[in-house]
């Protein structure tokens, strides 16, 4: 399964939510404020880190570049829109707002 | 495949319109068709018609337009939802319309995938 | 698939979930959610409700709205026995966070871990966020 | 005392309405003036005159007409957020208006408390 | 000053970044979902319990009951939109949202 | 009030904050806060702008909006100079925790404590969330 979560990990629970609820080795897409979550460097790190063990990690990259997070945390990977579309026709997908 | 896609926020206070459209944009590239995109909650103020965006920026209103007159998807706005925001036929953009949730609950059971953007 | 395989409404009746993350009256994702789940449960599919997050909240029985002025919708949980739509899976950690137990709730609900949500969720053939 | 209200919130969505009409109405009780009640981001849809909320429910739109025309409070939807949302004159409830920023800006400086509901 | 917050603890930041930023002394209101913060037995209790030994807590009562919470954290009072209005008399207000 | 005490425009200026908490491009408060700021500058009143929590990433200099296909704005925040809005504070906490860096943004701020924000708050005429 696909998870999404739109929202900033500083000011909303929606990602640890995410995390608790996707099961090991599903996929999960950070669009949005989301993105800030794989930003390397911030307080957040070392809980993306273990979500990164438990599941695939993806950032879209549109949203990165217009937020200016280039560093991201390792093991994090970039799609573009037709990656996030690639990533749908893998799997069902649930949206966490 | 088949995809549906839920829109849950109004454009320009929220990204959800822009991403949900961009979202489209790819899939229709790739092939896959889009069932029916349904607004819900204050998604349902994607079809107003009375909107001028600034000239500076995009146009989410146009976008629609585009995916629904020019594209031909079947572009609703819920209707219990439009009423209570002021969201009402004669005043919604072209190639869109305004129905019931039994829509939603068409295209969440035809489609091979359901996709929010809120 | 063959005729023979459908069950229940007797046609292709498809999983779909509802995932209830939002509190009551703060936002309308709650009471909207709810309305949806009405109309949906009306074509006879194999529903589930998810309480989770500050979803738990809206299943509170002892709500009483008359004082903000807004309209309740707590006692409309109890129809949703008659739909047919009896899969009410709340999150434990969700509950026991915000200091409810089953006992406060408008409804019978079946409690279930994370992992058990997880596995609900994976099961379906579409969700619903709200 | 003056006071001003800024709501940042569409009706029904949120709860900001309800609050700030709640709050408006034990105000002036108190004998306070409402100097303006100023509509910005999605609050604009405060004042959205095609609506027809549930009957069984609240009117958020007969309160602010209500406040608005009945009570005398200016009440002004800011006009570059009304534009990207579809808000427009001719299609607003009796008693409010729109206009700019200045009024926002006004309503700061005149008031004794700016509360914002969002 | 007084400041307001009216999203739930458990899932927005704004009530710990409006604790964070209040002076001590200073009043803080719980409207709308944000009175979720005063129910007695969640795991937010401690944390509102120091924030109550920095400012006085309040929470609006028709908030309260639309919520069914009835069982309140120590030190946290109840006011009507009256009360509301009598804080805000008092002094400047800020909103966290 | 005497004549005498007046001070800057020779008016009564009053002092106002902007207290922006969030981040830019998912929802419009960041942008049109920015807008109301311009307005608001423009009646030569004593402005502060406070950025804190997900605010502080409305500063980051290196934003690209060009994919995402939304107007960007982060070069509008260099005209606030123009307008003699130049009490730019950042909470360090909030900025910290987000992995920035003064150097991250486009514009020249002061990093603040977070007792030093409150006892600026505390100073204002009016304080305005976005």
């Amino acid at each position: 399964m696909l998870h999404t979560v739109n929202k900033s990990p500083f000011s909303s629970d929606a990602l640890n939510e995410c995390a608790r609820f996707a099961s090991t080795g599903s996929d999960i897409l950070l669009i949005e404020d989301g993105v800030y979550a794989a930003k390397a460097g911030s307080a957040y790190e070392p809980a993306l880190k273990d979500v990164v063990k438990k599941c695939a990690v993806y950032a879209l990259e549109a949203d990165l570049k217009a937020r200016g997070v280039t560093a991201l945390v390792p093991g994090v990977k970039t799609v573009a829109y037709a990656g996030f579309v690639e990533l749908v026709e893998k799997s069902k997908v649930h949206t966490w707002l | 495949m088949k995809f549906a896609v839920q829109v849950l926020e109004g454009p320009y206070n929220n990204q959800a319109s822009d991403t949900a459209y961009n979202f489209i944009k790819a899939a229709l590239e790739r092939g896959h068709q889009i069932v029916r995109v349904f607004f819900y909650h204050n998604g349902v103020l994607n079809v107003n018609n009375l909107a001028e965006p600034p000239r500076d920026d995009r146009n989410v209103y146009a976008r629609w337009t585009e995916l629904g007159r020019d594209k031909g998807i079947d572009i609703v706005a819920c209707i219990a939802a439009s009423k209570r925001r002021g969201i009402k036929d004669g005043h919604i953009i072209e190639g869109t319309r305004i129905s019931g949730l039994g829509q939603l609950t068409d295209m969440a059971i035809e489609a091979d995938r359901l996709i929010t953007f809120g | 698939m063959s005729d023979e395989m459908d069950n229940g409404g007797g046609e292709n009746r498809k999983k779909i979930a509802f995932v209830m993350r939002h509190a009551p009256h703060g936002s309308i994702y709650s009471y909207e959610g709810l309305e949806t789940v009405l109309i949906v449960a009306a074509y006879e599919q194999d529903l589930s409700l998810i309480f989770a997050g500050d979803g738990v909240f809206a299943l509170v029985a002892a709500q009483d709205t008359s004082a903000v002025g807004i309209k309740g919708f707590i006692k409309t949980y109890r129809v949703l026995d008659g739909y047919d739509v009896n899969k009410i899976y709340v999150d434990r950690e969700s509950m026991e966070k915000r200091g409810l137990k089953p006992e406060d709730f408008i409804i019978p609900v079946e409690v279930k871990e994370a992992e058990e949500i997880a596995a609900i969720m994976e099961e379906q053939h579409a969700t619903i966020p709200y």
